[in-house]
């Protein structure tokens, strides 16, 4: 654990911290300005009881726009491509936009407004461009809402130089790390995991900024390395519990930060236990977790005393019925098996 | 427009068991019986099955995240309906879908869709099929006025205009999307005017009115079906419930929603018809009832069916994929459930 | 319209410098000097420089895959142009982005774009930044006939119309996408037409005569700058050259060609201007060479100009980031340039 | 090699050879049809002598025009969303509509309709729906083509399960493989390279089809294995070749399937030289190669006598300038230099 965490004297909600980050940035910085659809809501209405009638669809932004007015919270018609590309557009003009696509699964509709524009222009324009634009949206199942509303697909943002992506696990890492992204000059893709928002723990009051970049130790051990993401770290911790109560002392590492990545922190952890588990709520092809076994098997090979072990879902869409979803996602159990594995 | 005593009982009754569906799905869901995102279409069944009693089976319909009473319409059978809802391996998608990706493609019912403007698209291809193999099939492709907006509805629009496919395009202006109305977000403020800009005929009707939806549908239908290409139709209508379940509704008063639940489609389809002397309240009366219990029955086979075997999860991604490639770099190939 | 005698010489100067620059690609093309993809804009001058009259150093604008014309109407360097087309080390972008990505943001010109449909929502954001500033900045976005079906083009048009953003849309139509008219492509075939949906003003202008480019767009800037939000300008005109250099244009004539030539619009500017005592034969005469001269150095500047270093290929992917992830993966960290 | 291609006794270019596969399969089934931009031409002209006046952007499908007419082979507008989704519907009710995106970094103005339309219809439908299509579309670098038309990115597609994703090196297999991909009853992402198409070689006549989900070694050795994928097979035999000449015995094992992957095939090697090289042109983060490299980590780590090397590009867009992007195609010679760098 960082110092800075332990220093924190109050408990909010992942969704408090967040909307307290973007609250901050927005007092700090008359630049930033926050796009989406229904983030205020009733845009149409002069209503005074329909103002905020929503504050984004799970609540997140509730209550800035009492605060910011209606032209700095913006609502947005159903349009991805116009207004994440409008966010690139006034991003690359003087603005420093905060766009919510609502769910991470609709980056369909308006990808290439962020990897073709967003996170090519900087480098198409020789270096003469930036773009501090920051796309919030929300990852992960387990909401019960089927396979258009719960991909994690982080991955398909890490594959393209030119965006930053960042998935926080804890109140405290979302606060720190929007706020560094917000005040980042590179697009960042912030993901947060809807099954997180509910879940509280102490945040720092005031300014708080967590450099992007930086993996945290969440739990400290010696036997075994658990590389987790966002939701999964949970998971992670849960089952290095159990771990424990079996006598094997498991490190979880949390990326927090997918791109860039910290591979310093990863590697050192790898070449210390010299087992590797990696868990990620990510599709598994072609993901995260495959750049952490392949940092593992490129740099890390003569450390490894077993081989990795992957924890992810299937090669699935994610299902709607309790029963397959509960099965779709990375379980403790699984963790605990798969660390359980490379002791042998 | 004629319209038979037969046709009219079937839309009766579709309506009837529109609203049923959707209350007992409100009930259930405040009861804390349905798991995820639910949007209800009750207050809308006019439109739905306005279209719908111009198709056959073999027409084919897209739809949206408010898809049930599309699903209604279209002939999707309700046990199965409410089983998908309900995560049951007995659902229409064996649970795989849920209350939002409801279909039945041997209905022609391609989807219920959780991406708003996802349907539009699609409805184009499936008038290509129409128009290539020379068949006489027409396509209604439902959305709401939110997805107005959305370029792929646009794009939706110009394929179907240049290529005269036989796609009918059916905006449901419910008033919002979302708390969003599109007062605020539709420039220009008219949805069908936009849509001739298109080449195409286009309309608004009163969306709550089943005959007006009826004979507006059916010469679109019918001018989709003599090859003549795309038509454009507007209805609006209301929703009577919020976004989804679980939707407060701060974003509307009182006084609105008494306006639209004062012009209630299944009231006003009993008055015309029985002051036309065309049906009896009896006859209306018989169809309330049966479509109650069509919808307890439903309710009871949802309740009774069991989960999905977890098993399932690794099913229908493919037609054809190696089984261990479902589950890559694992030790052995498929961890939980083989 | 006015126009001052320094605007008619600075926009027939423009427009000349912008024919010789592409006629020079043309031929050094040809000639196997150029790599790539290039789009030349030699017959639509009139478009870039009647709109880019009216603009100011600050005003921004938004470009397409043929955007050479845009960047020398709004005044970006002819040398770095030129470079950046040969790969120059000296080029606009440091010869990263070649002929489809030219760009200088500081003269407010947001890039040449090789994704059809990608400008207008970035105009849109543009406007965004004038508008939350409170500046009175216009940003004029182009895009072609084939761009005007892409679904970003009208969700741009939407936003920049709920929003009232100071955009100024110009569709180039030009006649051709690829080899594809939009008398093919373009359902209902008026493009100006399907703007007024969005409820925003919307002329379709004869794109070949500078004073009916000047005289529209200075209404439609105007009207942005005042607050009065966007408006939309179908200008027609014709490319000379194919689609790209290598194009053997197979798909249109030469009595087609030979038409538009005949009113070709730096011809025609000449003509009108010199009818009408606005400007004489000599002083244009003078701006042709100038304008020939400046092609010729920028050209040699090019040639001249070395090629990048090879370890640029790591820079300005992000303004910070790690070294040694911008090559994952390997010991040591960066193999080949480090 | 298999038999199969050294049966063949005609040569061919591999844009013929597509060429071929496309007319074969629109004989044999009427259900074929083909859409995409200008893949005819002036589709507006009654003028004879503009009938297929492109025959696509780089002449791929020129000619089929006269044989199946202007229905079956159809220009559209630039509208990917619309026409790529029409490709999906039409392929729900019973076409097998072979559908030309024509650069893959134009994926993203239509991702929606390709990963949450027909990726999952199947799945989401319990079963209920069969997605018949393919979408063809040109990768790579090396063109002077600069960062939007110069991507490879199939790794993003690869991602998505209930896709599958092919990438020919050779004439032959892109014939064998477009038509087994035509055939093939999921949704199948086609990649041609567009620097191989004027590569000829050995093509059988007829009807020729190569089951998906099989890699080809496409030369054998005992002491490296180097896996590639596209033109970088390529590169990978041209490495192979200097090698010998240095004594050294590599693999080339040819992906073409991406997803589904043949890991049998890949393993076995692996297994047999106990050394790995990935040469793969896609970028490199959440990559095909990092899949590679992972199935060493997590199913072949005892057999590795060396840490697995990634050829790759870097982390960055596709740089215009000549002498930029050939330091970013994966040389022959970085290949050379990692295979020998796995022997110590
Ligand atoms: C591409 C996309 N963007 C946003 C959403 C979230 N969303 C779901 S329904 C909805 C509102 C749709 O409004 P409308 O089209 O009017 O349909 P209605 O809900 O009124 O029936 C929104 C924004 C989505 N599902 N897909
Ligand atoms: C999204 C996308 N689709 C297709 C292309 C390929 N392409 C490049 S230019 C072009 C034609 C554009 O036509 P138009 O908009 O009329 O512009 P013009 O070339 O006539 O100036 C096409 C299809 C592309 N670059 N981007
Ligand atoms: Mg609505
Ligand atoms: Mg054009």
């Amino acid at each position: 654990m960082t110092a800075m965490v332990e220093e924190a004297v109050r408990t909010l909600s992942y969704r408090e911290a967040i909307n307290e980050a973007l609250r901050l940035e927005m007092r700090r910085d008359p630049t930033v300005i926050l796009m989406g659809e229904d983030v205020t809501g009733a845009s149409h209405s002069e209503d005074e009881s329909h103002l905020d009638a929503w504050g984004g669809v799970l609540g997140v932004t509730k209550g800035l726009v009492h605060e910011f007015g209606r032209q700095r919270v913006r609502d947005t018609p159903i349009t991805e491509s116009g207004f994440v590309g409008a966010g690139v557009g006034a991003a690359a003009t003087g603005l420093r936009p905060v766009v919510e696509l609502m769910f991470i699964g609709f980056m369909g509709v308006c990808l290439d407004q962020i990897v073709n524009q967003a996170a090519k222009m900087r480098y198409m324009f020789g270096g003469k461009a930036r773009i501090p634009l920051v796309i919030r949206t929300m990852i992960g199942a387990g909401f019960r809402a089927a396979a258009q509303h719960s991909d994690s697909i982080y991955s398909t943002f890490v594959h393209f130089p030119g965006l930053k992506v960042v998935a926080p696990a804890t109140p405290a890492d979302a606060k720190g790390l929007l706020a560094a992204a917000i005040r980042d000059d590179d697009p960042v893709i912030f993901c947060e995991h809807k099954l997180l928002y509910d879940v509280k723990g102490p945040v720092p009051e005031g300014e708080y900024v967590i450099p992007l970049g930086q993996a945290e130790i969440k739990r400290e051990g010696g036997d075994v390395t658990i590389v987790a993401i966002s939701r999964m770290v949970l998971h992670a911790l849960a089952a290095a519990e159990r771990l424990a109560q079996q006598g094997i002392s498991a490190e979880v590492v949390d990326l927090r930060s997918l791109s860039p990545l910290d591979e310093t922190t990863v590697l050192e952890s790898i070449r210390k236990t010299g087992r590797l588990v990696v868990v990620d709520e990510d599709n598994p092809r072609c993901s995260v977790a495959t750049d952490i076994a392949t940092l593992a098997a490129t740099q890390a090979l003569e450390f490894l005393n077993a081989p990795v072990k992957l924890v992810t879902p299937p090669h699935t869409p994610v299902p709607f019925s309790p029963t397959l979803e509960d099965a779709y996602i990375p379980s403790p159990e699984r963790i605990v098996a798969a660390a359980r594995a490379t002791l042998g | 427009m004629e319209i038979s005593r037969d046709k009219l009982l079937w839309a009766y009754e579709r309506m009837r068991l529109i609203r049923e569906f959707e209350d007992r799905l409100h009930t259930d869901f405040a009861a804390g019986k349905i798991p995820g995102f639910v949007h209800l279409y009750a207050g809308e069944e006019a439109v739905a099955v306005g279209l719908c009693a111009h198709l056959r089976d073999n027409d084919f319909i897209t739809s949206t995240h408010r898809g049930h009473g599309h699903c209604i319409a279209k002939g999707v059978d309700l046990r199965e309906m409410m089983a998908e809802i309900y995560g049951k391996a007995t659902g229409a998608c064996k649970g795989k879908g849920g209350s939002m990706h409801i279909a039945d493609v041997n209905k022609g019912m391609l989807g219920a869709n959780g991406i708003v403007g996802g349907g539009p698209p699609l409805a184009c291809g499936a008038g290509l099929t129409a128009k290539l193999k020379g068949t006489d099939q027409v396509t209604v492709c439902f959305f709401g006025d939110g997805a107005s907006n959305q370029g792929t509805t646009f794009e939706g629009l110009n394929l179907a205009g240049i290529w005269k496919l036989p796609v009918v395009f059916v905006c449901e202006n419910n008033g919002y999307a979302e708390t969003t109305s599109p007062q605020y977000s539709v420039a220009g403020q008219d949805i069908a005017a936009r849509a001739r800009g298109f080449g195409m005929p286009s309309i608004a009707i009163d969306g709550l009115d089943f005959f007006a939806v009826y004979e507006a549908a059916g010469e679109a239908i019918a001018r989709a079906r003599r090859g003549e290409g795309p038509t454009f139709i507007e209805a609006q209508t209301y929703r009577y419930y919020g976004h989804f379940e679980g939707d407060s509704v701060r974003y509307r008063n009182r006084e609105e929603e008494e306006h639209y639940r004062s012009r209630d489609c299944l009231y006003r389809f009993r008055q015309t018809a029985t002051a036309q002397g065309l049906l009896t309240e009896a006859e209306l009366d018989a169809i309330d009832a049966r479509a109650r219990a069509a919808i307890n029955e439903a309710s009871q086979f949802a309740a009774d069916s069991p989960m999905p075997d977890p098993a399932e999860l690794l099913t229908d991604v493919y037609v054809d994929y190696p089984m261990a490639a479902l589950w890559p770099f694992q030790e052995p190939a498929v961890p939980v459930y083989r």
